[in-house]
């Protein structure tokens, strides 16, 4: 964790939308981050540093974008950073971020992520037809739902699992009014209804296409105490890790991947978390496709192995339920790749800071946002809380 | 600060195509040349930090699967940057300031011959008002050169020395793609490329790759008898728009030479990450370096220049002056994106 | 064990990264590609008073925003300018010319263009230029075909 | 969003609000050493899997290193052309240059011999009778239309064997998956077997125990 506590205070996101045909690129990154500017009271001549993430410069068809943006985010004369780490980037460059200042070398660091998938179209974007590679057959959905099928027999989990995931997180989604998907008219059975993509996979089982960004203002702990002086709770960056693992290798575990518990075990031992179901309040979890909760909820430690299904079942990961995961409606409502991870590092702060609105639960003195990319291989995670670590 | 040190380097050499192999095929030697020089594996490490870009080769998640020429099995800890391995090294620097682990393995590579390199980073233009145009990055630096030509400060004689001193260092540099022994009035002889830069005055373009090992105070101490101590390191940007800077300074290596304490002693070696020659003259005059330092005895990179890689061997190659004694104090430079518009600077010594 | 191939023996094959990106231009370059369609050029004033042109949506050192758009041109001077003798297939003009960094009246830092030039020694930096129109516009950097010299009594060179 | 200021040549004009920037870079695409040689063994009909060392684990295909052990793969070995579903989905979505008629079945399929298994199509058999632990051969395109392709295999199709009751869900030989946590208790990196250390794993993955 580094000599230097770090907080978050400001929180920035935008509407985020299938296109959002009324900004620039630059104009959505500013969107974010001039809200995250304002929730810390500061301007652009207070940032130190800028570190910046997003997914495959593809998706937008500008090389190292960063580069061209690094204006639009009041950078000139200072440091600038672009991480790309597959979908786990929104976390990863969160952590990053953290880094800069936990390691002692500067005060106030902003960082964003975004994706802008309107300017081209992700299918394209991840599936360009390289010569001599074996063609993935169905895109990322065709790619985890047999992971997904391995889960389930392994579980032995009932078929509605998925469902309940879907409803849950599409009903959180109501009450986030950046979220991109607002489906009011959605119920169990419109979900069973919708068309099976990738069996097991329902089309309502899958996350949007999204434009938006998010953004983050991080400050030390000098400027945090100034925050709370003020009255602006900070949230306390009390654990961050990453693990990385191959794509394709003979002995690992697509459906509870070892560098996923890892990690997991890792920001618990930072932020003394002994029993993770008891000792966590809220978790943002990383759900492209709706059974990645249960799968999660066993690889992060909140459930034995086989039972996740079974807190998704009996209602633990609802917003009254004792482990509340994905308040904000998570990813299944809002997907801006390169953004995703971001969003539920920032969610998570949210509610340690109390300033989550209609899905904020009550109480939250510590929080997990995690974010994961690739094959299931690269995972970021941080804890937050009320408390100074 | 905690004291991190460079104590291993290795690249590969710098070739103007490597069609028989795939990016991790072509990366592993020097992943493991850097490992045995110091008697590490990949067990030995804390942290992995990469630095490459998809647009060169044309492939999505390119870094996806060379980590496999890592072995990252157990999971470990790695993170990627799409940027030059130089910033890889600055994340991994930053890892090892939070004292939880004691070395860093770092590399960088890049296969710029699938594509037509110039073309392909037009696309890191204004999308809008720029791109379209297909400026591509010979063109960009020519404009560069003439605005320092008109403002006086650089010759064509000038250019045409830096061309020729640098071709001819690379003659000592095994890994080196261009090394000629050819005397700056000579190449004035040659026509224009793209006015006013004759091709003597760009960059190959080359396919490569390079692997740093760093280690934090007594773990570098007993790997190599005289590590290169990271004594200061900064990155710093401008705006991508050329009109919006003046193209005869570096005003982002100036600030970050200052951060990174450049002044503080005697330089006795500078590797400046210069793709055209008129940018190592910008460049010494924003670090204020003057006629007692070496510049770029590798032959920099007008003698081999692998995209997001460069800037990681000018760190390796100021290092290896330290390890073998030839230099004390060194400065070694990285830069990204069109004329010089971002920059790093990172300041290596010896202990006496 | 095999040992390695030579490169002939090695598969190649096309690869072709090719797509018809659709950008969102926001209010400010918007403007910027709707006065092209009119033949009109603009700049946004920056907090300093510079006018910038391609006008910037935010002030290159401060970071702000910026909402002034103010017209300048057509005319303008080469601060800075790069001979090609063999253009690629992908640059603005067939036959050898400029790329030209021009400062238009009226603005304060210069924009980048393709230059047609009878040669090498007809160019140079101070030399008034004036932007070539395409006949049809539709709010793209294209618009504006290429440029052109103007001599210094006014008419084209 | 901030108030713009137009000049007055621009004021009663539809504004522009996109444009199309289209761009096409062309790039010529190598293969490789690994995948160039298992190309050249699938234009003999031959799946050629590859190692890093006799012990290693046998990629197919090929991708140039072994993962694991993060080494070069340049021992060659032919697995067979038979082997087993270890998982699948069935695809209701045209997917983008497909061409398939849907549903299809898009399966893992762990070749007998080598220790990965790769994604590939299942014919000839009803969409919903496709089985994990399903027995599966290569169906193989006309000798004419052998390409250095993996597509030159058409698609998998049922043997008729028996399913592989033992069939090997990636990390399940563990019984609860490598990243689960039991009786509360994290997994360690020492799960699983250190290729090149030999430390971690169980003794059946010939690790210390």
């Amino acid at each position: 964790m580094g000599h230097e506590r770090v907080a978050v205070v400001g929180i920035g996101q935008t509407k985020h939308e299938a296109t959002r045909g009324d900004v620039s690129v630059a104009g959505l990154l500013r969107e974010a981050a001039q809200r995250a500017l304002a929730d810390a009271e500061m301007t652009w001549t207070d940032v130190d540093a800028v570190v910046i993430g997003k997914a495959p410069d593809f998706f937008e068809g500008v090389m190292m974008p960063e580069l061209f943006l690094a204006d639009a985010l009041g950078c000139t004369g200072k440091p600038m950073f672009r991480v790309h780490t597959a979908g786990s980037v929104g976390g990863s460059t969160a952590i990053v971020a953290s880094q800069l200042i936990s390691a002692g070398i500067h005060e106030r660091v902003l960082t964003v992520a975004f994706e802008k998938q309107s300017e081209s179209e992700a299918m394209w974007a991840l599936s360009l037809p390289i010569p001599f590679t074996p063609p993935l057959h169905a895109g990322a959905g065709g790619y985890f739902a047999p992971h997904i099928r391995s889960y389930i027999r392994r579980a032995k989990a009932p078929d509605h699992i998925g469902m309940l995931v879907a409803l849950k997180d599409r009903q959180n989604g109501l009450k986030n009014p950046y979220a991109h998907l607002h489906e009011h008219d959605i119920s169990f059975d419109s979900i069973k209804e919708s068309m099976m993509l990738w069996d097991p996979i329902r089309y309502a089982e899958t996350c949007p296409s999204s434009d938006g960004a998010c953004a983050l203002v991080l400050g030390s702990e000098k400027v945090a105490d100034e925050a709370k002086a003020q009255g602006r709770t900070p949230a306390w960056v009390q654990g961050t890790a990453m693990r990385s693992e191959p794509t394709l290798s003979a002995e690992r575990d697509t459906v509870l991947p070892l560098g996923g518990a890892l990690c997991a075990a890792d920001v618990y031992r930072q932020a003394g978390i002994t029993n993770p179901r008891k000792d966590v309040d809220a978790v943002e979890m990383y759900v492209p496709f709706s059974w990645f909760e249960p799968m999660w909820l066993e690889n992060l430690g909140f459930a034995e192995p086989g039972e996740g299904w079974k807190m998704t079942e009996a209602g633990a990961t609802a917003m009254d339920g004792d482990l509340p995961v994905n308040m904000s409606g998570g990813v299944l409502c809002t997907n801006p790749i390169g953004a995703s991870g971001m969003l539920r590092f920032a969610e998570a702060a949210m509610q340690v800071r109390g300033t989550a609105g209609e899905h904020q639960i009550d109480g939250v003195r510590k929080a997990v946002g995690h974010a994961y990319g690739g094959g299931s291989q690269f995972f970021a995670m941080w804890v937050v809380g009320t408390e100074k670590p | 600060m905690r004291d991190i040190a460079i104590i291993s380097f290795d690249q590969t050499p710098a070739r103007r195509s490597v069609p028989e192999l795939n990016e991790v095929e072509m990366l592993m030697p020097a992943i493991h040349g850097a490992l045995a020089k110091v008697d590490m594996t990949i067990d030995d490490i804390g942290f992995t930090c990469s630095g490459s870009t998809d647009y060169l080769a044309g492939t999505a998640f390119s870094f996806v699967s060379t980590l496999d020429g890592v072995g990252p099995w157990p999971p470990i800890q790695e993170s990627h940057v799409e940027m030059d391995g130089a910033w890889a090294l600055y994340e991994a620097w930053v890892k090892l300031q939070l004292g939880e682990i004691d070395t860093a393995l770092v590399y960088a590579y890049a296969k710029s011959s699938p594509g037509d390199l110039p073309m392909v980073l037009t696309r890191q233009l204004d999308p809008i008002t720029v791109a379209p145009l297909w400026a591509d990055s010979v063109s960009l630096a020519a404009l560069q050169a003439r605005a320092l030509l008109d403002a006086g400060k650089a010759t064509e004689a000038d250019l045409a020395e830096v061309a020729a001193r640098s071709r001819r260092s690379a003659l000592d540099n095994p890994n080196a793609q261009l090394a000629w022994d050819r005397p700056a009035d000579d190449l004035l002889a040659d026509g224009y490329h793209i006015a006013p830069l004759r091709k003597s005055d760009c960059p190959p373009i080359t396919d490569g790759a390079a692997c740093v090992i760093l280690a934090a105070g007594d773990v570098a101490r007993s790997k190599v008898s005289r590590p290169a101590w990271i004594r200061g390191i900064d990155h710093r940007v401008e705006p991508i728009h050329l009109g919006l800077r003046d193209l005869t300074v570096s005003e982002s290596t100036r600030i970050a030479g200052e951060k990174a304490g450049v002044a503080g002693g005697e330089v006795d070696v500078a590797e400046l990450h210069a793709p055209f020659s008129h940018q190592e003259l910008i460049l010494r005059e924003a670090l204020g370096l003057g006629d007692g330092t070496a510049i770029n005895p590798s032959g920099g990179a007008l003698a081999a220049n692998p995209m997001m890689t460069a800037g990681l061997i000018r760190i390796g190659e100021v290092a290896s002056r330290i390890w073998s004694g030839e230099a004390n104090r060194g400065v070694a430079h990285a830069t990204s994106g069109p004329c010089l518009q971002q920059n790093l600077v990172c300041v290596l010594e010896g202990e006496n | 064990m095999t040992d390695r191939q030579d490169p002939g023996e090695i598969l190649s094959a096309p690869l072709i990264i090719e797509y018809p990106f659709k950008r969102t231009t926001g209010p400010v370059i918007g403007a910027f590609l709707t006065g092209l369609r009119e033949r009109v050029l603009v700049g946004s004033r920056a907090e300093d008073g510079r006018v910038l042109v391609p006008p910037a949506e935010f002030d290159p050192v401060s970071g702000e925003d910026l909402t002034e758009l103010v017209e300048v041109g057509p005319q303008g001077v080469i601060t800075t300018w790069a001979w090609v003798t063999q253009p690629h297939a992908k640059h603005p003009l067939d036959e050898p010319f400029a790329w030209v960094l021009v400062k238009l009246d009226g603005a304060d830092t210069p924009m980048l263009g393709a230059l047609a030039a009878p040669g090498i020694e007809a160019v140079s930096t101070g030399a008034r230029v004036e932007p070539v129109w395409a006949d049809e516009r539709e709010g793209h950097i294209d618009d504006i075909a290429h440029w052109t010299l103007v001599d210094p009594e006014g008419g084209r060179a | 969003m901030p108030e713009i200021q137009l000049p007055a040549s621009l004021r009663d004009v539809e504004p522009v609000r996109s444009v199309r920037t289209p761009a096409q870079l062309d790039y010529t695409f190598t293969a490789g050493d690994a995948t160039s040689r298992f190309l050249r063994g699938i234009t003999q009909k031959k799946i050629i899997g590859q190692q890093a060392t006799p012990q290693s684990k046998v990629y197919v295909p090929p991708r140039g290193a072994d993962p694991e052990l993060g080494a070069a793969t340049p021992i060659e070995v032919e697995v067979a052309q038979v082997g087993t579903v270890t998982s699948f989905c069935v695809v209701n979505l045209q997917f983008y240059g497909s061409g398939m008629e849907i549903p299809y079945t898009s399966a893992l399929i762990l070749l007998d011999g080598a220790d990965l298994s790769i994604m590939h199509l299942i014919q000839e058999i009803p969409a919903d009778q496709v089985r994990i632990g399903m027995r599966v051969e290569a169906v193989w395109r006309d000798d004419a239309d052998i390409e250095p392709t993996l597509e030159s295999i058409k698609w998998f199709r049922p043997t008729g064997e028996p399913d592989d009751v033992n069939v090997r869900i990636p990390g399940e030989k563990r019984g609860t998956g490598l990243g689960s946590w039991v009786g509360g208790v994290a997994p360690t990196e020492l799960v699983v077997r250190n290729p090149r250390t030999g430390v971690g794993g169980t003794e059946a993955d010939g690790g210390e125990g």
